[in-house]
């Protein structure tokens, strides 16, 4: 049981990841007093999506129908590394965390590439300003890790997330809160949801990540569903980790907290889109030097205890 | 055989004068330079009984040494420079001479049409030049090495004079007063040094100088070496008495530069080490080493102020001169391991300067400009001469493998051994700051894209200008790859001459 | 050790030969390229032996030359950098026997080829010399040659002002390390390395700050890298290859050597290191991201790497004095990894340049675009060191920033000053990381990616075989290396030992192994799932024909290639934002009327550090120097004034 | 004998100060050919009793050379030259008269610091050095290229009584290389000076300032 337990919580973790944006939809609805999609509308999007033929533009080459495949394995790489509440992945080893961070790189920089391979003005907009952020969310996400590891005295996702107990809040409230609003912070800004982005928008000029993705179609267009899913999986279970380092002993129990955790994060930014405005795109940067604030200031506040 | 060797360039010089043929004239030249290196080696070669091959060949039988004209390794050093530098020059020259006779004329610069001065003088005095050098590097009298020196300073003149024109006229006359001036106060240094030894009768021969230094009067012995110091100094091109030498260095044709810079300047430098020697056995080592020093650095500096943006590649090698003077000064006033350092680096510092006053010479003949703006992708017009110009940089700044290099390293590291890291970290700045301003002008001159003057021939690159130096460039190159054991202890034996060890 | 005297004697014999055959091109350039292969693959067996094995090979040879000796010492550390150049240059060679080929008849071409080969045996000399002097024999060889191949483009401007400064860093640098080795070996009878005595206290800070700014002048770290983003682009694209890839290597190995003749280390240094390093990794990444030119771009990325190799080099000093051998450990083991990685990618990318070069002419990114589609296997191979060089997933250039981070991060737990230079590391890597996927995803893209912008990229052809042969090799061994991490933990391990001793390295593979297997692992799961998609992906086509078209361009109507994201464009947002630091000049579009006909905007790289610092302080100088000028005056009755009143003052100063 | 001497001493500092305050080029021509005379009449007074048969050869060598052959010379190559009567000093003649008293005043404080054997000839080491300066004060603020040739020729009279008075005994085979060096650098001297005269207008230095390294105006900027 015990080797079949990571490879259940990877399971579930892929499986259920599609989930997420479903509940952020319905809670955007619910504020917006609509009915709003199914929660399963992605699930329904993807079966669909695999099945078309797609079309491809004259000027892309083989980088842009790899673009989706990569990025796609990469973040179910990535989902591999990750904690199921608090309990180690099959892969896990001193530094992971790192790995999952280049992961994360990995597939912006296919995405991106393939953007830039259409040719078109638009995709590379996307794709620059894509870039642009990453050189702001990379130090701030890097910062949170560090303090998080300054905090635990662990270098492994699993040490770090498998240190924190709920003893760790009484004596590191602060520093934990700080870094649990720049993750936060981060997610937002990396999963390309309001204020940073509007994944609902429909003016090319103001997208972020969707307009890099305007040429996909078919089962690539399906990848990148799927990889945004991912991602926004992988965000939610950092932040939840850290908020919820509580461990009764119990796998099932753990296990079914964590889940309902991860949904309430989904649901905490769905609050957040509803409640508040998009910023102007030029502020973005503002926001994730924030996220960094927060965090270094996590650091200092635990290497000076 | 040490008169011999006196007396075969002095009559030759005199016949030449007298030779009506120039083509004569030139193969008496050629051959008196050859029969003067022979000579020249078996002198040195007799030096090591034994332990060298020449030595086995001929009979190694020391000679009677006159009370005025005897050889040390220190002298032997000397003359091995001054006839292997004659040696090269007169190849040089032969071929220069011819090729001048047909293309007389036009200034470089100024446009104007000039006559050379009658190739009897120039040979003449060449030879004679020759003959006093070689006296210089064997006389044991201080009074009579002063003679000489002068000699040189007053043979050497015509030897600038050869372009009769305004501008070269100005550097001989430059040349001519301040070197004399410099040359009187070295007399008066002479009496100085001949009145520190009145009390116990020394006189002014050097063995007795040597031993009995003891016994001088130390204020005037000090005072005696600040006239010489300065006289010779002046001779030698030490900043601030460096004033004529770019100028004579530069307005002279391209054998004599050579001559100026490699053999001239070391005849000046012999005397300051003879007398250096002197107060170094009277316990003033730390008196005459400081002033070297100090006289050595501010050349070094002066050199480097002036390379900065210097519009003339000949003005550019004889502050390259200077500099070089400022750095075996700083060896020879170091003392211990680094005057072996600063007789190596005078003997590379000769050969490399040689070749690349030959290779200027080049330059001039191809490019009728002395304006370093004025030249661009000599590569083009001259490659042999362009790589000889190139490889000259990489020499003379010092770049390894080269004897200029092992040269510098010593001084350096005896510096830092005797703790002078001021001494040291100012030396490295000028040095830098040097390269720096040598590496523009030769990058600029040497590459690029060249576009030919109207009516302009190609450039024939005689192989008699260019083989000497190229030889000279390459056993520079071999002293920094393999420095024989018999060069070794003759600079050794110098360095020992003059209170240095290694 | 034979082996390696005789790939130093092919080598020396080939590049004489190449001189000698340079009449005919042809010949002349197998005769180099031949020599210079046999001689990478002599070479390799002794190097890769050592490395193994863990034993040094010496030999010692008296030489008649003052200070000097002929020894050679052929030590894991030695080992460990002459397996990239082996390798390289080797490749290089191949390279260069294609790419060369365009050149016969118009450029000396036997020149190029003994310059190669002589550069080749220098950087051998300098990694297995033993004596001061035949070091740096090896060492301004080096320089030599390389000035000589910046310069093959002689007739540009642009390459002779690289050479300039090239050339003045090169002879200052070589004077900073002759001060030092002169001061290490003040005392001794040689300059053998054996033979130096090691200084305390003042004297050895000197020492370290010589070999630093001396060694650093060739490895290329701010504030020293100003004559690099010039000078490598200059050179034929193999040379550049060669001499980013591991000529500023021996800067490094250099340090290293340095750093074990000084037996107390002082915190500062470690310091001064990281923050050298720090800087030039985050200078070096947002530079590169500002270039217009795809060599510039990667000389820039060699200046990013190289400040993360020296970052890694101070982290581990200063944990080495604070008691934390793991983190120090860790830190030398990535450098040295690094430096193995950097090597084989930067040398991938350079060649790819080259490929570019060769194959549309320009590498000016703005006149690039959709090279993907007419040199498809030299797209795929840049894209494969772009990666690298991003130190993404699977490809060597993570594992080394691995272990840097790993490093960083075992500090953190460690108490005072070791957590500080861990924090700064690891955010450093992290920025720098970020910045420099922007630079390779904007130079890739512009390049290879989308249309082509001008007639020159839509006419491109691709490289020839031997250019192809050498990439693709370069691109597997990145591929494997990055795969292949813990077995090069040994080769890393007994290299780290003998430059810093055993225990940091102990304690490096002790907590090091598990967690690069598990990183090996990742790649393996990470291409499993690639290869699961690319088949589901078949799958999920198989019976359909995808349809072709126009790229979606929101509706509009007649999309053209000039409506692409440029270069400038891509990284405007970020330029922009690091204006301060980039002085990018340029202008924007001022826009009056409602309907504009046109509008232009411009914005062009400048050589901050150069213009800033450097170049101001050579005019001041030279302005000084001019002020001097007055000295020779030309009036003889001053001159003479000289001598008389110098006269006066030493009598009065002496008497 | 002494008594000689030392009049002759006063005498040559005189002629110093008559040289710093000659205008014309002739006069101070003849000048310096006197002071070589009296400088050359020195040895025969300086000694104790009769001097050697060689001190007196060596003494008319030099009044012949100095006081006949020099002056010729010169005179020659100032006619040849056509340079003009004056010697066109580029200081005022005052200042040139103080200049050369501040050096004998200097030259006194010198030669007392000096620690030289006592020759017993009052003022002459302070009446050497004296001249010596003189003679750079002619080279220095003089403009023309034949005065610059008199101040080298007054320097070499400064230094040969400098000698004397240090009873310095040269091998004659030394003296007389001096002498023929000093000979044929004013020979030679002479030769410059009408090669000068033909290739340029006047033998005044101005003209010979052509070759220089000073950047006016290049800096500062």
């Amino acid at each position: 049981m015990e080797i079949v337990k990571p490879l259940l919580q990877f399971l579930a973790a892929a499986l259920l990841a599609p989930l997420l944006p479903g509940v952020i939809n319905r809670v955007k609805a619910f504020f917006a007093g609509r009915k709003g999609r199914p929660l399963l509308q992605l699930y329904y999007d993807l079966a669909k999506l695999l099945r078309k033929t797609p079309v491809y533009s004259r000027t892309t080459t083989w980088v842009f129908r790899a673009g989706p495949l990569l990025g796609a394995a990469a973040l179910v790489t990535a989902l591999a590394l990750l904690p199921f509440a608090g309990r180690p992945s099959f892969l896990s080893f001193d530094g992971d965390f790192i790995f999952l961070l280049y992961l994360l790189g990995l597939a912006r920089f296919a995405t991106v590439l393939a953007a830039l391979d259409t040719g078109s003005a638009f995709e590379g907009m996307g794709a620059s300003r894509e870039m642009q952020f990453a050189v702001f969310a990379e130090p701030a996400f890097f910062m949170g890790l560090a303090s998080l590891a300054r905090v635990t005295g662990q270098t492994s996702l699993a040490g770090m997330f498998g240190a924190l107990t709920g003893g760790t809040w009484s004596t590191a409230a602060p520093v934990l809160a700080l870094l649990t609003a720049s993750f936060f912070l981060v997610l937002l800004a990396e999963n390309s949801r309001v204020p940073a982005d509007d994944p609902d928008t429909h003016l090319e000029l103001t997208m972020i990540h969707e307009v890099m993705v305007l040429d996909h179609s078919g089962p690539d267009l399906a990848y990148i569903l799927y990889g945004a899913a991912l991602k926004l999986w992988l965000f939610a279970a950092l932040i939840g980790s850290t908020v919820l380092p509580r461990h009764s002993g119990s796998w099932a129990g753990d296990s079914a907290l964590f889940l309902l955790m991860m949904f309430g994060l989904a649901a905490a930014v769905g609050v957040v889109e509803s409640v508040i405005a998009r910023l102007r795109l030029t502020k973005v940067p503002y926001m994730l030097i924030t996220a960094f604030a927060f965090s270094a200031l996590a650091l200092i506040f635990q290497m000076g205890r | 055989m040490t008169t011999a060797l006196m007396l075969l360039p002095l009559a030759a010089g005199l016949a030449a004068f007298l030779i009506r043929s120039d083509a004569a004239r030139r193969s008496l030249l050629l051959w008196t330079a050859r029969g003067h290196f022979l000579l020249a080696v078996l002198v040195i070669g007799a030096y090591f009984p034994g332990g060298s091959l020449i030595a086995a060949v001929v009979s190694p039988v020391p000679e009677p040494s006159s009370p005025w004209f005897a050889y040390d390794p220190l002298g032997l050093l000397f003359l091995g420079i001054a006839s292997l530098l004659f040696l090269g020059a007169a190849q040089y020259a032969v071929t220069y001479l011819a090729a001048e006779k047909r293309d007389p004329g036009e200034d470089a610069d100024g446009g104007f049409i000039f006559n050379n001065a009658p190739e009897a003088v120039f040979t003449g005095c060449l030879l004679l030049f020759l003959s006093a050098m070689t006296a210089v590097t064997a006389s044991r009298h201080m009074g009579l090495l002063w003679a000489l020196i002068e000699a040189t300073t007053l043979l050497s003149a015509p030897l600038i004079y050869f372009h009769r024109h305004k501008r070269s006229l100005e550097a001989t006359w430059k040349y001519l007063l301040i070197c004399s001036v410099g040359i009187a106060l070295a007399l008066m240094g002479n009496l100085f040094l001949g009145a520190a030894g009145l009390k116990s009768g020394v006189g002014l021969d050097l063995a007795p100088l040597l031993s009995g230094a003891g016994a001088l009067d130390k204020p005037l012995l000090k005072a005696a070496f600040l006239f010489l110091f300065v006289g010779y100094g002046t001779k030698m091109g030490l900043s601030p008495f460096h004033t004529w030498l770019p100028d004579a260095y530069s307005e002279s044709p391209a054998v004599v530069s050579a001559l100026l810079s490699g053999v001239l300047s070391t005849a000046a430098l012999l005397g300051i080490l003879r007398v250096n020697a002197v107060c170094a056995s009277a316990g003033l080592a730390d008196f005459t080493g400081g002033l070297l020093v100090l006289f050595g650095l501010l050349s070094v500096i002066t050199a480097a102020l002036f390379m900065l943006g210097q519009r003339d590649y000949k003005r550019m090698l004889a502050y390259s001169s200077i500099e070089h003077m400022g750095i075996i000064a700083m060896g020879a006033g170091l003392g211990g391991g680094a005057v072996f350092g600063a007789l190596l680096a005078a003997l590379s510092h000769s050969l490399v300067k040689a070749g690349l006053f030959f290779t200027s010479g080049l330059i001039l003949a191809a490019e009728k400009t002395r304006r370093i703006s004025d030249v661009k992708g000599l590569w083009r017009r001259a490659p042999r001469t362009a790589v000889l110009w190139l490889a000259g940089f990489f020499l003379i700044t010092g770049t390894p493998p080269s004897g200029v290099f092992l040269g510098k390293l010593i001084i350096l590291r005896e510096a830092l051994a005797l703790k002078q890291y001021w001494l040291a970290g100012a030396f490295l700045l000028f040095l830098g700051l040097l390269f720096g301003g040598m590496a523009r002008v030769f990058i600029s001159m040497t590459f690029g894209e060249r576009v030919p003057k109207p009516g302009e021939r190609p450039f024939e690159e005689r192989a008699g200008l260019l083989a000497p130096a190229a030889a000279f460039l390459v056993l520079v190159v071999l002293a920094g790859l393999y420095l024989p054991a018999w060069l070794q202890s003759l600079l050794a034996g110098a360095a020992a001459n003059i209170g240095g060890k290694l | 050790m034979l082996l390696v005297l005789l790939s130093l004697a092919l080598l020396l014999a080939g590049s004489a030969l190449a001189l000698l055959l340079a009449r005919n091109p042809g010949r002349a350039q197998d005769a180099g390229a031949y020599y210079a292969v046999a001689a990478s693959l002599a070479g390799l067996v002794p190097a890769v032996r050592v490395l193994l094995t863990g034993e040094t090979e010496t030999l010692a040879l008296p030489w008649s030359v003052p200070l000097g000796s002929l020894s050679f010492n052929l030590d894991p550390l030695a080992a460990f950098f002459l397996v990239p150049v082996f390798l390289l240059t080797g490749l290089a060679a191949v390279y260069g026997a294609d790419y060369l080929k365009g050149y016969a008849g118009k450029k000396p071409l036997g020149l190029a080829w003994a310059a190669f080969n002589v550069l080749t045996a220098a950087m051998v000399l300098v990694l297995t010399a033993a004596n001061a002097v035949l070091f740096m024999v090896g060492w301004e060889l080096m320089a030599a040659a390389s000035f000589l191949l910046v310069l093959f483009e002689h007739e540009r401007e642009q390459s002779r002002r690289a050479a300039f400064l090239y050339i003045s860093a090169g002879g200052v640098g070589a004077l900073l390390l002759l001060a030092a080795f002169a001061l290490l070996g003040r005392s001794s009878a040689s300059l053998d390395f054996a033979l130096f005595s090691a200084p305390a206290g003042a004297a050895a800070s000197a020492v370290f700050l010589l070999g630093l700014f001396g060694f650093g002048l060739k490895a290329g770290f701010v504030p020293l890298h100003v004559w690099l983003p010039e000078a490598h682009p200059a050179a034929p694209s193999q040379v550049s290859a060669v001499m980013s890839g591991v000529m500023i290597k021996t800067g490094i190995y250099g340090l290293i050597r340095l750093l074990g003749f000084l037996p107390v280390w002082e915190e500062w240094w470690g310091w001064t290191l990281l923050a050298a390093g720090a800087a030039s990794c985050l200078i070096g990444a947002l530079f590169s991201l500002a270039q217009h030119e795809l060599k510039r771009v990667l000389a820039y990325s060699s200046i990013e790497n190289i400040g993360i190799i020296v970052m890694a080099l101070g982290l581990g000093v200063v944990a080495s004095i604070n008691g934390s051998p793991v983190m120090a450990g860790l830190a030398f083991a990535g450098a040295l990894l690094h430096v193995l990685n950097h090597s084989l990618f930067k040398g991938l990318l350079f060649m790819g340049a080259g490929a570019v070069l060769h194959g549309a002419g320009t590498a000016e990114l703005e006149a690039l675009g959709g090279l993907g589609k007419r040199m498809p296997r030299t797209a795929a191979f840049f894209l494969a060191g772009a990666a690298s060089a991003c130190a993404l997933p699977p490809f060597n250039g993570f594992a080394g920033e691995f272990l840097i981070y790993l490093g960083a991060f075992k500090a953190l737990g460690q108490p005072g000053p070791a957590g500080l230079a861990g924090v700064i590391a690891g955010l450093s890597l992290a920025a720098a990381g970020a910045l420099a996927a922007a630079a390779f995803s904007r130079a890739a893209g512009t390049a290879f990616l989308g249309e082509p912008r001008t007639e020159m990229a839509a006419r491109a052809h691709e490289a020839g075989p031997l250019m192809l042969f050498s990439m693709g090799a370069l691109a597997l061994l990145c591929l494997l290396s990055g795969l292949a991490g813990p077995f090069l933990l040994l080769p890393v391990g007994t290299a780290s030992a003998a430059a810093f001793g055993l225990p940091p390295a102990l304690a490096a593979a002790a907590s090091a192994a598990q967690p690069l297997a598990g990183v090996a692992a990742g790649f393996l799961v990470l291409l499993a799932m690639i290869a699961f998609g690319a088949v589901k992906r078949k799958v999920f086509l198989r019976g359909k024909t995808p349809a072709q078209g126009l790229t979606w361009d929101c509706g509009y109507a007649a999309p053209t290639a000039r409506m692409q994201y440029g270069a400038s464009s891509f990284a405007q947002p970020l330029t922009d934002f690091f204006q301060p630091v980039l002085r990018k000049i340029g202008q924007y579009p001022v826009i009056t009327e409602y309907f504009p006909a046109r509008a232009s905007f411009s914005r062009e790289a400048q050589a901050v550090f150069y213009n800033s610092v450097y170049r101001p302080v050579a005019v001041r100088i030279r302005d000084l120097a001019y002020r001097f000028s007055w000295i020779q005056h030309g009036r003889l009755q001053l001159y003479i004034l000289y001598i008389v009143v110098t006269l006066i003052l030493l009598l009065l100063w002496k008497l | 004998m002494h008594t000689l001497a030392e009049l002759i001493i006063v005498f040559v500092i005189l002629l110093n100060l008559a040289l710093s305050v000659t205008g014309g080029l002739a006069a101070c021509i003849r000048l310096v050919a006197v002071q070589g005379v009296v400088a050359g009449i020195l040895p025969l007074l300086a000694g104790d009793g009769a001097p050697h048969a060689r001190t007196v050869i060596f003494a008319a060598a030099i009044m012949l050379l100095k006081g006949a052959v020099f002056p010729w010379l010169l005179l020659r190559a100032r006619d040849r030259s056509g340079a003009g009567k004056d010697v066109e000093p580029l200081i005022s003649y005052p200042a040139s008269v103080m200049l050369c008293l501040g050096a004998f005043i200097a030259s006194s404080w010198l030669g007392s610091r000096l620690p030289l054997p006592d020759t017993g000839v009052a003022w002459i080491v302070p009446a050497s050095l004296a001249t010596i300066f003189t003679g750079f004060l002619l080279i220095t603020t003089r403009s023309k290229a034949i005065t610059q040739v008199l101040g080298y020729l007054v320097i070499e009279n400064g230094i040969y009584i400098f000698g004397l008075a240090l009873f310095v005994e040269q091998p004659l085979m030394v003296e007389l290389a001096i002498l023929l060096d000093v000979f044929v650098a004013v020979f030679v001297m002479g030769i410059a000076i009408f090669h000068i005269s033909r290739e340029f207008d006047h033998i005044d230095t101005a003209e010979l300032s052509e070759l220089s390294d000073w950047r006016r105006g290049e800096y500062g900027k």
